[in-house]
């Protein structure tokens, strides 16, 4: 494992600290609970949002602490959900008095985690809502299972919630948006090559010098499908067809395209991908209104890309373009 | 008669043995999860030590209580709300006891497993630790009620928490990370089945000849 | 090799035709001359900034044109400088009557390019001046070889100018400023891996599980010295040491700082590495004024980092706060 | 004599030596440099074959700045104004020529490996393409002064140029890209020393039986 690390043990609060120290004006880090907080909050009146999960996926979601977006952020471990005691202080901590919404990727852990950090809250008389986002088709859905993972729509809706937040939206309005952003949103992601976990100190799984893994997961999770590398003409025009026939997308929808990099992956390469993806969409009469390529939502140091469209209204789109301020997002401002 | 001093055993042996079984739970969890239910289980069981070395204990519920809050704020992931879950469970059926009956020991499981039932609301067959976890309940009560000694519970719990374990293989995993597998899934061990085995046989290792 | 691309040939223009979709209301892509420039501009009356070099540092140097910072970027292929044809018509493209300021990275391939597109330029009547970057401590300068490599203080140079430009400092004084960063900057990087050209097919060079290179180029120039992979702390210690001791930065300097990963390091450990710089320059009474942390001028897929430290008067801050408005940076508007 | 005819096969031939030894010059390349050079001469060269064949000559200058242009617009890097600059200069010394001598063909590629020094700054062992250029003009100009036939002179050019590669290997880089590696650079054969290398012995190959 080579790694730009001191002790794997440390890998998470020293770089808490690290986004603390560079993004001073921004954020409060605290240490304890490995949660990134606004300096400026609370913010009186205003639905709070919080968001976290296991580290590794960064700029998600530290990095989307700020004005226009999240109030706080709990890390977890290295792909390891956050404990219900980080969700419980970072709740308080933000709570203006309007309520917190919890943004939740549907993985076990994180959901049974924010469950038990919300009821703490909800005991003491904080009003909670929780949305579990869940937005990705290379997962069967069915009520029996633990359901489809969340992946990029995440990032989508904490800028949409946090728009929606900042302009004065009830907890009622910005649980029930994430709910619709949830509902409109759909990802894939694949990977040419595994990542590390620090702790664990090798790959998380091994990948032939000419295989890919297509509908892999953000934590390394192996893919449903092995197979032989194809061109990234294949390979988005098979990632797109499974999201475009999910929801279904329809000709003349709108949509906000986010064509994210898994970390390991060249901005060479992500731009080279959007442009198959823009060429599909076209083709089917499907218009890319706004958009990200980058790297937004990563699996540590993995080779590979994920693709998230989202239907998008002209609400979503004015909530889009409303300022936000944060290390990895800004704009308006 | 399970005495506080041989719950403390009991927990600090746990220590150990998700330490040497870090490597293999995680490896694991690798095939069919994400690398590092070791880490997890060892990390929790770290602090569980640490936590209960540090003071004196008169309460197994309030020592089961330390341990649940301990793993509860130190573990994450799935398990952690889990196992955290299993020994909060657990320490509300010990409340205010200094030792357990065979009987109460056993209870104390069973009240622990329904927690973990409730919390991840997992099914038998859907690749879960309650795979190993449930038919180790049933033959711990089986043996309970033919009279057995503490030693034999235990074997009797072990046995089938490991074959329980060794049963996930074949099974397609329906919660947990292992389900977004489909598929895939087939054909591994289920880790967290695999840690809740080992607490079992931890207990019987360090129980298993302290007679009652 | 591993990329996600489809005709090795295809992969600049594809990328370009990508860039210029996701950023069509910043962007106008010259497909033929390969270079990207303001959707707005040739802007009357401001001194025009055009830089370019090889493809494969993204977001450098497309992601750097918009208001507030370059005018143009030509690109070259992979690690290969684009040619004097294309400065050429970049130049004429874009002077709106004030001149124009070349920024070129000191490698002798984009000197000599940029130097034949000046001359063809200048021959036709077009003020020119051209300022080159050489700020890579790792290697030693003399006026006998062709000198040190241009690195990260390019970023900087490209913000700290293009505000100077949009402000209506003359030729002079921007080309005179762009002189003065990088007499002021230095750098470093190192790579815990190769990259591997797509035209090349393999990694350029080969490192062994437990090694690292140091003092690495961002073309997968080996570097100047291969030894035993360190800690973070180590690492940042002795390549800030070369830096700091270079200039050399003193108590009581203020500096903008660059935390740059090669494209394949996750931004968790640029964090990490962020809190080692952060708190070595602390120590040494130097006060990072402001700072970036992610992918500015990378490697390909290349995984490790590369630190910049420019000393910064006050004027110079205020030209990085200036509003800017690329793909890459973006603030104050 | 040279004709238009033999020019334009040279030329063309070069598309196939740089296309069979594109591997070798970006190997080479990879050492010391960024794993380009046989790429870069190849897509320029290949530019150059579509160009000229795509339309007659009848002016060995014209011919030359083609070459030179479409280098230069193609090529890029360190390689592509260095060669691009011996062909322009290679150019203007046979402006309006149909045929060239000998002399006339020496003298060319002394007026374009000026045009290099010119443009690159190098001296002689800086460990660059000139390492190759310089030894090979030396012996052409003698083999030429002793009135030696085409094949001699270009024998000798080619057997110089060989000779000047490969003292490149010990040579500490002080110009291009390979400077950067300091005391790495030694033990390297330059990869433009190479290719300047493969340009003579082209000629001779495809010049060396059609006798003046
Ligand atoms: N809903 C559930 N009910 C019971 N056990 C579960 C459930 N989901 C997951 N598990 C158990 O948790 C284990 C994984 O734990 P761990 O790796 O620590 O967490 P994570 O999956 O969050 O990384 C699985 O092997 C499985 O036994
Ligand atoms: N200043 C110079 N003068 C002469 N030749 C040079 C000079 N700099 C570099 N070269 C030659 O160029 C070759 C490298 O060409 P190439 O790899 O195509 O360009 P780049 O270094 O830009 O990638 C070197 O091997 C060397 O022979
Ligand atoms: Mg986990
Ligand atoms: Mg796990
Ligand atoms: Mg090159
Ligand atoms: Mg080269």
């Amino acid at each position: 494992m080579k790694k730009l690390i001191n002790d794997t043990a440390d890998v998470v609060s020293e770089a808490l600290v690290g986004i603390g120290a560079a993004h001073a004006d921004l954020l409060r880090v605290d240490l304890d609970k490995k949660t990134i907080m606004r300096a400026d909050g609370p913010i009186q009146g205003k639905v709070a949002l919080i968001s976290g999960g296991g580290s590794g996926h960064e700029p998600m979601h530290g990095g989307y602490v700020g004005m226009g977006m999240l109030d706080a952020a709990c890390a977890g471990e290295v792909f390891t959900s956050p404990t219900p005691d980080q969700m419980e202080a970072a709740t308080k901590a933000v709570d203006g008095g309007a309520g917190v919404l919890h943004i939740v990727k549907n993985y076990t852990g994180d959901v049974m985690n924010f469950e038990m950090g919300a009821e703490l809250c909800q005991a003491e008389g904080i009003a909670v809502e929780a949305v579990v986002i869940n937005d990705d088709v290379a997962v069967q859905d069915s009520l029996y299972t633990a359901g489809r993972r969340g992946v990029g729509t995440t990032v989508l809706a904490e800028k949409l919630c946090g728009a929606a937040a900042e302009r004065g939206d009830d907890l009622q309005a910005v649980a029930n948006l994430c709910r619709k952003v949830n509902d409109q949103g759909r990802s894939m992601g694949m990977a040419l090559t595994s990542c590390t976990v620090p702790a664990a100190g090798k790959p998380t799984f091994e990948l032939g010098p000419n295989e890919m893994e297509i509908g892999i997961g953000i934590h390394g999770e192996p893919g449903r499908e092995r197979m032989e590398l194809k061109s990234a003409r294949e390979i988005v025009a098979m990632m797109s067809e499974a999201i475009l026939s999910d929801l279904p997308f329809e000709s003349g929808d709108q949509v906000i395209a986010l064509v994210n990099g898994m970390g390991g992956t060249p901005l060479i390469e992500l731009y080279l991908i959007y442009n198959e993806l823009n060429q599909i969409c076209q083709a089917r009469g499907i218009t890319i209104a706004r958009q990200l390529v980058g790297n937004y939502i990563t699996s540590l140091e993995m080779a590979g890309f994920s693709i998230t469209l989202l239907r998008a209204d002209e609400e979503m789109l004015v909530l889009w373009d409303a300022p936000v301020h944060t290390p990895a997002l800004r704009w308006g401002v | 008669m399970i005495s506080i001093e041989n719950l403390l055993t009991w927990l600090i042996a746990l220590q150990t043995t998700y330490l040497e079984n870090k490597q293999y739970l995680t490896d694991l969890d690798a095939a069919i999860g994400d690398a590092d239910h070791g880490i997890n289980m060892e990390r929790g069981f770290t602090a569980v030590k640490q936590k209960i070395e540090a003071t004196d204990h008169n309460d197994v519920g309030s020592l089961l209580k330390i341990t649940a809050m301990t793993l509860i704020s130190t573990v994450g992931g799935a398990s952690g709300p889990l196992y955290g879950t299993f020994f909060l469970r657990a320490s509300t059926a010990c409340a205010r006891k200094t030792t357990l009956t065979n009987a109460e020991l056993v209870n104390m499981f069973d009240v622990g497993l329904q927690g973990v039932v409730q919390r991840g609301k997992a099914r038998l067959a859907d690749k879960t630790m309650i795979d190993a976890l449930t038919p180790a309940l049933e033959a711990m009560t089986q043996a309970l009620e033919n009279g057995a000694s503490l030693t034999n519970i235990l074997q009797a719990g072990t046995d089938a928490a490991e074959h329980g374990m060794q049963q996930t293989i074949p099974m397609l995993a329906k919660k947990g990370r292992a389900s977004y597998l489909g598929e895939r899934s087939i054909g591994h061990q289920d880790p967290g089945a695999t840690s809740s085995y080992l607490m079992l046989k931890t207990a019987l290792d360090v129980w298993g000849n302290e007679e009652t």
